[in-house]
C-alpha cells in the first residue's frame, strides 16, 4: 500500500432487534498504515453512521471485547490491521454460535455460564490456609509453564465461534471452558480435579470435541484449547483407571536469606508518632 | 426481579459450519478436514456394517443364495467401484483413527504445553500429530491405489 | 455409564479394530489367498467362517459397538438432549438385533 | 421506572470492584446480597490493561520493610500523600498478594518456587510482584474466577450508570440503563461501593482503555460531592507511538534503556543514580525536555518520540519476562524489540486524584464529613496514597487493599441498618426525563460527540500536559467551557433503545467535560510544581503555601469552587526530592 490513504470498502452484517431486520451495509473508509479494523469501524461510527454498534474497550488485545468475524474468520478487531488483510473489501459479521443482540454485539451469557460451571478458582483442602495465607504455595517456574499458555485466555469467544461442534450442539461446553478446566486440573496448587472431572465428563462435555483444532488456530492469545482438551481427556482416563495421583503443592517454608547488598535503610522519621498531626 | 430480555437473533453456525472444513477461512486446518472426513467415513462404515451383516447372513442359506447376491455385486460395475471406495474409506478412517487414538486418548503428538513462542502459537497444530496425519494421508493413498489395482485387475478392467 | 467409560471403549475397540480389520482384510487379499475374487467363493468363505469363528465374532461386536456408538456421538450433537437419549436407546436396540443376526450367521455357517 | 434492590451495590468491576465483591462474599456469604454493575462485561474492565506489577513487601529477610515501602511511596508522592493511608497500604499489601496466590493467580516465580519480584521506578527494593507482563489481566482473571465460587450475587454486565443520588448527606440510590434492552432502572441499596476507575480518556494520547471516561468522578461531582487533587495526572514515560498503548515500566525494570535521536542514554543527565528507574514524573519530564530541545524523532503520524531500547536484554529474557510487550510492539507498531528499539513518548496514564475518602474508604463531603452508605475504592477514590505522583505498581495494590476494606466495611454497615434509604423518586424521574424525553428526542446540529471529544482530547494534550503554564491553562479552560456549552446541543445520533452506544458516548462526554474542567481549574490555581504537576512559570515546590490537597465542588454556576485540605503527615516531613 502506498504511503497515502487508500479507500477500503467495509461490508457489515447488521441486525436491528427493534424491527428484526437483518441486512448488509457498506461503508467506504480511508485507511492509513497501521489502521486496525477496530479503528476503521470506530471511524465509521464517528463520521457517518453512529447507529452501527460493536463492543470494544482496551484496543490492545487484552480485554476480549472485540471478537467478530472478519473476512470469514473470527478475529479480534483491535488486533487485525486492515492492511494485513490485503483485500479491498473487508466483510465483517458478528460471531457465529452466539445469539446476536444488535449488529456486531453478541450475547455471551451462556458462554460465561459454562465457564462458571468448571469452577475457575483454586480448590484446596486447607481452606483455613487458603483464606488466611501465611506464605505462598510453592510452584516452580517449570510447573508454572505447564499452565501458562492456558491462563492467557481472555474469554473472547473466538474459539467457540470457530468450533464445528459448538456450531451444532448448543449444550457443548466449548473449547474455552474445557481448556480452563484443564488449566486448573494441571495447576500444581489445585486439588479440585475430582470435582472438575465430574463437570466435564458427560455427554456434552469434553468427549464432544473431535480435535478439529479450529479453536486453536483462531485463538488470538495462543491458548491452544485443542491441545488442552486432548490432554484433559488423557487425564480423565488416567483418573478413571486410578492411575492419576496428585498431591497439591505445600506452603513455602520460611525464607532464610541474607540481606541483599545495596538496599538503603529508610530515613529516620522526622515526625514522632505522638506528635503526628496535620501539617 | 426478573429482567427484561432483549430480542436475540439466533446465529448458530449449524450444519453449514459444521460440515465446512474451510471455516474459519484465515488459516486452513488439516485437522478440521480430517475430522469431517473421519465423520463421513465413519457414518459410511456404520451403515455398511449393517448391510454387510445382512449380506453375509446369506452364507448361512447355502451356496445358491450366496452366489446370487455376490454375482449381483460383482457383475455391476458400480459394485466394483463401490468396493474400491469402501477400501479407501476403511484405509482413511482406520489410519486417521490411529492418529486420533494417539492424540485424543493418549495426548500423544499434540505438542508440549510448556513450549511458548512469542507471540504464542498453537502447538497442537505444529505437533507431531500433524506430521503423522500427512504420513497417513500418503500411506493411505498408496494403499488405496494398490487396492484399486487389485480390484480392477481382477475385474478384468486393467 | 460414565461418558468416559463409553469413550474409553470406543478407543479400545478402535485399537482392536485396527488389528482385527487388518486380519479380516488380509484374508481376502492375494497375501493370504489366491486373490480377492477367489476368497469370496462359497467354499472359501465357509472355510474362513470355520477357521476364524472367534475373530469374526470379536470383529462383529467391536465394530458394532464402535460404529453405533460413533453414530450416537453424532446424534447427541445434532439432536436436543431428550431426543439424544431416545436415539441412544434406539441404537442399542439396533445393536442387539444386528449382533443377534451376525452371531446367528457365524454359528450356523461354522 | 422499575426498581432493583440489593443490600450492597457495587459500580465498577475492575480490580477494586471485584475485590470488594469477593470480600463481602467470603465473609458474609448469603447474608448479604450483592449487585455488581458495570458498563462493560465484568471481566473486560480497564484493569486488565495493567501490565507491570503490584508492589508489596514480601521478603523482609532480604532487606525490604514496610517502613521502606512507605518512605518510597511518600517520597514518590512528593509528600502530598496522606501518610496514615500509606502505612495502611504497605501493611496490608503482602496479604493481598498471597490471597491472590492462594486463589490461583499465576505469579511469576523464583527458581525455588517462591513469588518473584522485579525492580520498578521509585522503589528502593525490587518489590514489584508480577505475572509476566499482564499482571492486571491475571489479577482480574483470578478475582473474577474466585467470585464464581459464591452464590448470592447478581451481575449486571453492560449496565451504564447515569447518575448517583445523594441527598441530605446520605446515599439514596442510582439510575442505570440496561444497554441490552435500553430500559432504565432505579437501583436502591443500603450501601454503594463506587469503583469506576479513573478518567484518563480526557486526553487523546492515553494508555487507558477507550472506555475510561471518568463517569464515577463526573457523577459524584454532579451529585454535589467534591473531587480531590484532580490536577495531578500521571504521564507515563513510555507510550507506544502512535496508539498510546502502554509499554510497561517493567521494560525498564528489566533493564531497558531510553535513548534519544543521537543514541544517548540521556537519563544520566537528569537522574544519574536511578537512571531510567527514577519515578515516572521525573523520567517523563526528562523525555519531554529531550523532545523539546530537538533530540526527538518524528513519527509518520506527526508525533515526536524517543526510543526504548531492549535489544541488549536478548530474546530469551524478553520472551520470558516481557512477552506481551514484544507481542504488542510487533502487532501494533510493526517493531520487534529483539531487533529494533521501540518508539515511545510520554502518555497520560493515571488519575492521582478522585473522590475524597477517609482512610477506610468512606466518601467525604467538602467539609470532611462521611456520606452515609457511600464508599469508594480504586482509582476513582483519593484516599490519597499517591499524592502528587503515583509510584508504578502501587495502584493495583491500592485497588486490592481498599477493595477489601470497603467491601468489609460496607457489609458491616449494611448489617447495622434496617431499612433502605428513602426513595429518591424525584431525582430519578428527572434523570429519566432528561434521557428519554430530551436526549433521545432531539436531533443535533453539526457538532457530534466525536468532534467534541476530539477537541477536548487535543486541548488537554496540548495545554494540560507535562509542562503547564498559566497562559496555556487559561486557554484550556476557556476551550473546555466552550465545549461544555456546545455539548448542551449535542444529542445521540442513534435513537434506538437496544445497545445504544451513541447515547452512552454522549453521557460519557458530559462526565469527561466536567472532569477536564476540574483538572484544568485545579492546575491553574496550584502555582507550584509538585510531582506530576509541573508549572513552567512556578518550577519550584512550595511547601509553605501548597502542601495541601485541592478540593473542588461544583458551584451554582456549574463551575468548580476550590478549597483546600491539609495533608496528614505522621512520619516524614517534606525534604527535597532527588533521585
Ligand atoms: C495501561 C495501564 C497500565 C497500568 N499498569 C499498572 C501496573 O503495572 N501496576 C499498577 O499498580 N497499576 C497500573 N495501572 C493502573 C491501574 O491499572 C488502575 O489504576 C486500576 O486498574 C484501576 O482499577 P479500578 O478497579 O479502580 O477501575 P477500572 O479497572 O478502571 O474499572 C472501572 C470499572 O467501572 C465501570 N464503570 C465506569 N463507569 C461506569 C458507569 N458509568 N456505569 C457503570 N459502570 C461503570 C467500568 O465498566 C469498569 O468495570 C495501569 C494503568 C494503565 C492505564
Ligand atoms: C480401523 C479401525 C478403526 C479405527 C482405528 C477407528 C477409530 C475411530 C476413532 C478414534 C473414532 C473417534 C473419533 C472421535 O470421537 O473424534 C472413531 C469414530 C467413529 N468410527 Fe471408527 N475406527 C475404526 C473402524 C471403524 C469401523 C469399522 C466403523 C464402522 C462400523 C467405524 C465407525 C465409526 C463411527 C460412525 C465413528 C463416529 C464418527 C464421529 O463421531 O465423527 N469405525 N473411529
Ligand atoms: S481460548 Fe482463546 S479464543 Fe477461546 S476465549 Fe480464550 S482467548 Fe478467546
Ligand atoms: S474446534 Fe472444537 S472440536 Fe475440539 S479441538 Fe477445538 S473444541
Ligand atoms: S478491544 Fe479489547 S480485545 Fe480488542
Amino acid at each position: 500500500m502506498a504511503q497515502g490513504a487508500q479507500r477500503v470498502r467495509f461490508k457489515v452484517k447488521r441486525y436491528d432487534p427493534e424491527t428484526g431486520r437483518v441486512w448488509w451495509q457498506e461503508y467506504d473508509v480511508e485507511v492509513y498504515k497501521g489502521m486496525t479494523v477496530l479503528d476503521a469501524l470506530r471511524k465509521i461510527r464517528a463520521d457517518s453512521d453512529p447507529t452501527l454498534v460493536l463492543r470494544f474497550s482496551c484496543r490492545m488485545g487484552v480485554c476480549g471485547s472485540c471478537g467478530m468475524v472478519i473476512n470469514g474468520a473470527p478475529r479480534l478487531a483491535c488486533q487485525t490491521q486492515v492492511e494485513h488483510l490485503g483485500t479491498d473489501m473487508v466483510v465483517v459479521e458478528p460471531l457465529p454460535n452466539f445469539p446476536v443482540l444488535r449488529d456486531l454485539v453478541v450475547d455471551m451469557e451462556d458462554f460465561f455460564a459454562k465457564h462458571r460451571l468448571i469452577k475457575p478458582y483454586l480448590i484446596r483442602r486447607d481452606v483455613e490456609e487458603q483464606e488466611n495465607p501465611t506464605l505462598e504455595y510453592l510452584m516452580s517456574p517449570d510447573e508454572h509453564q505447564l499452565i501458562k499458555r492456558y491462563t492467557y485466555c481472555i474469554q473472547c469467544g473466538l474459539c467457540v465461534a470457530a468450533c464445528p461442534v459448538s456450531a451444532i450442539d448448543p449444550e457443548y461446553l466449548g473449547p474455552q471452558a474445557l481448556a480452563q478446566a484443564y488449566r486448573f486440573i494441571t495447576d500444581v496448587r489445585d486439588e479440585g480435579y475430582a470435582e472438575r472431572i465430574e463437570v466435564v465428563d458427560n455427554e456434552h462435555g469434553c468427549w464432544r470435541c473431535h480435535f478439529a483444532d479450529s479453536c486453536s488456530v483462531v485463538c488470538p492469545k495462543g491458548v491452544d484449547p485443542g491441545q488442552a482438551i486432548q490432554l484433559l481427556r488423557k487425564t480423565i482416563f488416567k483418573y478413571r483407571l486410578r492411575l492419576f495421583r496428585k498431591k497439591a503443592s505445600p506452603v513455602a517454608p520460611p525464607l532464610k536469606a541474607e540481606r541483599r547488598p545495596g538496599i538503603p535503610e529508610p530515613p529516620p522519621r522526622t515526625v514522632q508518632p505522638e506528635e503526628a498531626q496535620e501539617a | 426481579m426478573p429482567r427484561k430480555k432483549p430480542k436475540l437473533l439466533d446465529n448458530r453456525g449449524g450444519l453449514r459450519h459444521h460440515l465446512n472444513p474451510s471455516y474459519p477461512r484465515a488459516r486452513w486446518t488439516a485437522e478440521r478436514w480430517a475430522f469431517i472426513l473421519h465423520r463421513l467415513t465413519g457414518i459410511f462404515l456404520a451403515v455398511y456394517l449393517l448391510a454387510h451383516i445382512f449380506v453375509t447372513s446369506r452364507v448361512a442359506q447355502g451356496q445358491g443364495a450366496w452366489e446370487a447376491i455376490m454375482s449381483s455385486i460383482e457383475s455391476n460395475p458400480l459394485g466394483v467401484v463401490g468396493e474400491w471406495i469402501l477400501w479407501g474409506v476403511i484405509v482413511f478412517h482406520g489410519l486417521n483413527g490411529i492418529r486420533l487414538v494417539l492424540a485424543e486418548a493418549l495426548g500423544i503428538g499434540v505438542g508440549d504445553p510448556r513450549k511458548l513462542k512469542v507471540p504464542p502459537e498453537p502447538e497442537s497444530v505444529y505437533g507431531k500429530q500433524r506430521a503423522l496425519l500427512w504420513i497417513f494421508v500418503v500411506l493411505g493413498f498408496i494403499a488405496w491405489i494398490v487396492g484399486g489395482i487389485i480390484l480392477f485387475g481382477e475385474a478384468g478392467w486393467l | 455409564m460414565k461418558e468416559s467409560t463409553v469413550q474409553l471403549i470406543q478407543y479400545l475397540t478402535a485399537a482392536l479394530l485396527v488389528a482385527l480389520l487388518a486380519y479380516h482384510v488380509l484374508q481376502h487379499t492375494p497375501v493370504l489367498e489366491e486373490g480377492y475374487r477367489v476368497s469370496l467363493e462359497y467354499e472359501n468363505v465357509v472355510k474362513h467362517y470355520a477357521n476364524e469363528r472367534t475373530v469374526l465374532a470379536l470383529l462383529l461386536y467391536a465394530a458394532l459397538f464402535h460404529g453405533l456408538n460413533g453414530l450416537r456421538a453424532i446424534l447427541l450433537e445434532v439432536l436436543p438432549s431428550s431426543a439424544g437419549k431416545a436415539a441412544t436407546i434406539l441404537l442399542i436396540l439396533i445393536g442387539i438385533a444386528a449382533a443377534y443376526f451376525g452371531t446367528l450367521t457365524i454359528v450356523e455357517v461354522a | 421506572m422499575d426498581e432493583i434492590v440489593h443490600d450492597v451495590a457495587i459500580i465498577g468491576s475492575g480490580l477494586a470492584g471485584l475485590r470488594a465483591a469477593v470480600e463481602i462474599k467470603r465473609f458474609y456469604g448469603d447474608k448479604i446480597d450483592v449487585g455488581i454493575f458495570s458498563k462493560l462485561q465484568l471481566m473486560r474492565s480497564h484493569s486488565v490493561a495493567a501490565e507491570g506489577g503490584t508492589a508489596a513487601v514480601l521478603y523482609p529477610e532480604e532487606g525490604d520493610s514496610f517502613e521502606l515501602h512507605a518512605w518510597d511511596t511518600v517520597k514518590g508522592s512528593d509528600f502530598l500523600a496522606d501518610q496514615d493511608a500509606v502505612f495502611r497500604l504497605v501493611e496490608l499489601a503482602p496479604k493481598e498478594i498471597r490471597l491472590l496466590e492462594h486463589w490461583g493467580i499465576p505469579w511469576s516465580r523464583r527458581p525455588d518456587g517462591r513469588i518473584a519480584q522485579r525492580p520498578f521506578g521509585g522503589h528502593s527494593f525490587p518489590r514489584t510482584v508480577f505475572a509476566a507482563d499482564k499482571t492486571g489481566f491475571f489479577e482480574m482473571q483470578t478475582l473474577y474466577g474466585k467470585l464464581q465460587q459464591y452464590d448470592g450475587w447478581e451481575r449486571y454486565d453492560e449496565w451504564f450508570v447515569t447518575s448517583i443520588i445523594v441527598e441530605d448527606g446520605e446515599y439514596r440510590g442510582f439510575t442505570v440503563i440496561d444497554l441490552s434492552t435500553g430500559e432504565m432502572y432505579l437501583v436502591r441499596s443500603k450501601a454503594l461501593i463506587l469503583a469506576t476507575g479513573g478518567g484518563g480518556r480526557i486526553y487523546s494520547f492515553s494508555t487507558y482503555s477507550l472506555t475510561v471516561t471518568g463517569d464515577g468522578l463526573g457523577m459524584i461531582y454532579r451529585a454535589g460531592l467534591p473531587l480531590e487533587d484532580m490536577e495531578f495526572i500521571q504521564f507515563h514515560p513510555t507510550g507506544l507511538v502512535p496508539s498510546g498503548i502502554l509499554i510497561s515500566e517493567a521494560a525498564r525494570g528489566e533493564g531497558g534503556h531510553l535513548i534519544n535521536s543521537k543514541g544517548e542514554r540521556f537519563m544520566s543527565r537528569y537522574a544519574p543514580e536511578r537512571m531510567e528507574l527514577a519515578p515516572r514524573d521525573v523520567v517523563a519530564r526528562a523525555m519531554m525536555t529531550e523532545i523539546l530541545e530537538g533530540r526527538g524523532v518524528e513519527h509518520p503520524s506527526g508525533l515526536k518520540h524517543l526510543y526504548l531500547d531492549l535489544r541488549h536484554l536478548g530474546e530469551e529474557k524478553i520472551n520470558e519476562r516481557l512477552p506481551f510487550i514484544r507481542d504488542l510492539a510487533i502487532k501494533f507498531a510493526g517493531v520487534d524489540p529483539v531487533e529494533e528499539p521501540i518508539p515511545v513518548r510520554p502518555v497520560a496514564h493515571y488519575t492521582m486524584g478522585g473522590v475524597p475518602t477517609d482512610i477506610d474508604g468512606r466518601v467525604l463531603d467538602h467539609e470532611g464529613k462521611p456520606i452515609k452508605g457511600l464508599f469508594a475504592a480504586g482509582e476513582v477514590a483519593a484516599v490519597s496514597v499517591h499524592g502528587a505522583n503515583r509510584l508504578g505498581s502501587n495502584s493495583t495494590i491500592e485497588c486490592l487493599v481498599w477493595g477489601a476494606i470497603t467491601g468489609r466495611l460496607a457489609a458491616e454497615y449494611v448489617l447495622g441498618v434496617k431499612d433502605l434509604p428513602p426513595k429518591p423518586a424525584e431525582k430519578a424521574a428527572a434523570e429519566e426525563k432528561e434521557i428519554f424525553d430530551k436526549l433521545l428526542k432531539h436531533e443535533s446540529g453539526s457538532d457530534t460527540v466525536y468532534t467534541i471529544r476530539k477537541e477536548l482530547g487535543d486541548t488537554m494534550d496540548k495545554y494540560v500536559y507535562i509542562f503547564r503554564d498559566e497562559e496555556g491553562l487559561k486557554k484550556a479552560l476557556s476551550k473546555i467551557r466552550e465545549l461544555k456549552e456546545r455539548m448542551e446541543k449535542v444529542y445521540p445520533g442513534d435513537k434506538g433503545r437496544v445497545y445504544n452506544m451513541d447515547l452512552v458516548r454522549v453521557l460519557e462526554t458530559r462526565n469527561m467535560l466536567d472532569v477536564a474542567e476540574v483538572v484544568a481549574t485545579g492546575a491553574l490555581a496550584r502555582t507550584e510544581s509538585r510531582g506530576a504537576h509541573y508549572r513552567l512559570d512556578h518550577p519550584k515546590r512550595d511547601d509553605a503555601n501548597w502542601l495541601k490537597h485541592t478540593i473542588a465542588v461544583r458551584g451554582a454556576d456549574g463551575r468548580p469552587i476550590l478549597t483546600y485540605k491539609p495533608v496528614k503527615i505522621i512520619a516524614w516531613k517534606p525534604v527535597e526530592r532527588k533521585y
